[in-house]
């Protein structure tokens, strides 16, 4: 199938004339990013549909996946790589954008090349109110010390230096601060939206009340 | 987990505040909250601090007076859990039951973020270990990069460090946190002011009446640890004749020089 | 071949159980390299001798640039993806060290894919995080965030991208890189040394303060 021209791209280059095609002129990029890319920004820098991107997209992640099972019928044809073992990296779709990263079983021998940038554990208190935050975001201090019993002006505020939380404007009513989770949160998590995280109902057994009964509770 | 060693074995400064002390001694008691027997935890605490100043460490007062809030919340739970379902009579009764069910809410609500916020910590553990291709630009993509357009004189320069480097001031202002109170606050030290102008005028009297007018559950808690504080300044003595049996303070400052000031500040963070 | 321990590695990993070998693995570790790493470098961060790594290497190269040529009898025992088409990356040994780089037939489309967005002014938070840096040098990524309160990753790349600080060595006791500023900084400002720099209010905290706060951090 022959990508098509996006209506804004003046021109789109023609990429049968290029080594690996439009596919290996996707890879070209995904190498110089330093932060993930949506697919509507990789097709438009390239001049394709955001369909065939995504295409493509699915194609490098398995790719680099390393297929197992062998396809007889398109062996011959196909230049993907069927049959081949995985590659030390991954593709991978990550807060709405696409980036390659190093595979999690090489952990041990990357990190002694990358220790620059790799963050401490979290305490308990840090991950407590990070989570507190991840599921009631947009949400002021106040109610997340509310919610672990304690104050956590401190934590709140190590975890917007590490770039997990940030301001998200004034609660009309009380002018309180709300805080929510970032991006860069999404990536570290290794998910794509706040929707992906694991549902909180399953831990709170028959509480249906609770924010109610707890909201009547806040100052 | 904490079952090998002897003695208090939930050391509190691994427990981020009272809901997560009160949640991890009721999980190591296996029992329930009318079953946690305040004495045994009480001399457990009390072993540990033991501990701690046996080897030299600091008299955690921040941990003797979390402690207590815990010992009042476990009090007040425990009351409000004895009272039997059936007869409830008056106003009292059923605020006890309100402020049982809130704290219990509460709890399970809290209990609910830390199960979250373990799966978020492994999570997070297991990403770590992936790292992202995020290399400096080629050189010859770097050249291409358009020429910096630079319009800050030195001064200008100067100016903005100024304000980056100034300490942030906290958005909000500074107060101490109620957040995680369900009431109005109640100030320990204005309490054991007004018990003691009360039992100065009159000793003997039943925690029962020195309770009498209090407004909130919140306020009894206060007037407890009050009466808890006074006692530590030998400002009063208890008096009680069997377990259970109703509770006489008196006042025994007499002819000293006595005032709410000399109080712990801890209590106005900790309520 | 078995990968031999090199003399200084206290042990290396039994590649056999990895997904895609010590090939993968000295994949993984070049896919997040930032700099040219000689092969003496690779060989000892792998636990494999240097001779296994180059042979490694030019596998890799050689995988990287598609292979053309059939070579029948080794078909069926490879898994290196045999008969493939040439990756959007490569991997070339420039001044001793390799690195993957986007396949220079795609420079264009990279290049313009790059460009795109860029723009000639530094951002207001390029701008704090530079003024930062020049009145705190030599200071780490971990401070500057401190002291802004916000994760400083990327724009710390960009201004070393912009050739506007640089690195300034590893601090000895937490073995952070350090940044300062460079003479191109010097240059725009129109000083002749970071001397010239006006003066700021000596009320202003240093930074022990900061160190303190921020290692007490407790995350």
């Amino acid at each position: 199938m022959t990508p098509q021209q996006d209506a804004g791209i003046d021109e789109a280059p023609d990429y049968a004339d290029f080594p690996g095609g439009a596919k290996a002129a996707l890879e070209a990029v995904l190498m110089v990013l330093d932060e993930p890319a949506g697919e509507e920004e990789l097709a438009a820098g390239l001049g394709l549909t955001v369909a065939a991107v995504g295409t493509l997209l699915a194609e490098l992640q398995r790719e680099y996946n390393g297929y197992t099972g062998k396809a007889p019928e398109m062996e011959s044809a196909s230049n993907t790589g069927i049959g081949s073992s995985p590659r030390g990296f991954e593709l991978r779709n990550i807060a709405g954008g696409w980036r390659i990263y190093s595979r999690a079983e090489f952990a041990d021998i990357v990190g002694k090349y990358v220790l620059e940038g790799q963050t401490a554990r979290l305490t308990q208190a840090a991950l407590e109110t990070l989570a507190v935050i991840a599921y009631r975001q947009p949400v002021s201090r106040a109610r997340v010390s509310a919610i672990r019993g304690v104050n956590v002006d401190s934590v709140v505020r190590t975890l917007a230096q590490r770039g997990l939380i940030e301001d998200a404007g004034t609660d009309p009513e009380s002018g309180a601060i709300l805080y929510r989770t970032t991006s860069y949160f999404l990536e570290r998590m290794g998910i794509s939206s706040v929707e992906e995280l694991p549902q909180l109902s399953p831990h709170l057994p028959g509480l249906d009340g609770i924010a109610e009964f707890y909201d009547a509770g806040t100052m | 987990m904490a079952e090998s060693k002897p003695g208090f074995e939930v050391r509190l400064a691994n427990f981020t505040g009272p809901f997560d002390l009160l949640l991890g001694l009721i999980a190591k008691h296996q029992l329930d909250i009318t079953e946690v027997a305040i004495a045994t935890v009480t001399d457990e605490f009390i072993k540990y601090i033991r501990k701690l100043q046996q080897l030299g460490e600091e008299w955690a007062l921040d941990e003797a007076s979390e402690f207590l809030v815990i010992a009042a919340t476990l009090l007040d739970l425990k009351a409000a859990r004895l009272l039997p379902a059936g007869e409830v009579e008056d106003d009292e009764d059923i605020a006890l039951l309100e402020a049982r069910d809130l704290l219990f809410a509460r709890l399970l609500q809290y209990k609910a973020f830390k199960q979250v916020a373990g799966i978020l910590g492994e999570t997070l553990h297991q990403e770590g270990r992936r790292f992202p291709r995020q290399v400096a630009l080629e050189e010859h993509f770097a050249a291409m990069l358009p020429e910096l357009v630079w319009k800050h004189t030195p001064q200008q320069f100067a100016a903005l460090a100024e304000a980056a480097l100034r300490p942030k001031t906290p958005e909000e202002p500074p107060r101490v946190a109620l957040g995680h109170l369900h009431g109005s606050n109640v100030s320990v030290k204005e309490q054991a002011r007004l018990l003691g102008l009360r039992l100065q005028q009159e000793s003997p009297l039943t925690f029962r009446s020195l309770i009498a007018d209090a407004g909130s559950t919140l306020v009894v808690v206060a007037r407890f640890l009050a009466l808890l504080e006074l006692f530590r300044d030998r400002a009063v003595s208890f008096d009680q004749l069997s377990p259970l049996a109703e509770l006489a303070i008196h006042w025994t400052a007499q002819g000293r020089e006595w005032s709410a000031e000399n109080l712990s500040e801890e209590y106005e963070e900790q309520l």
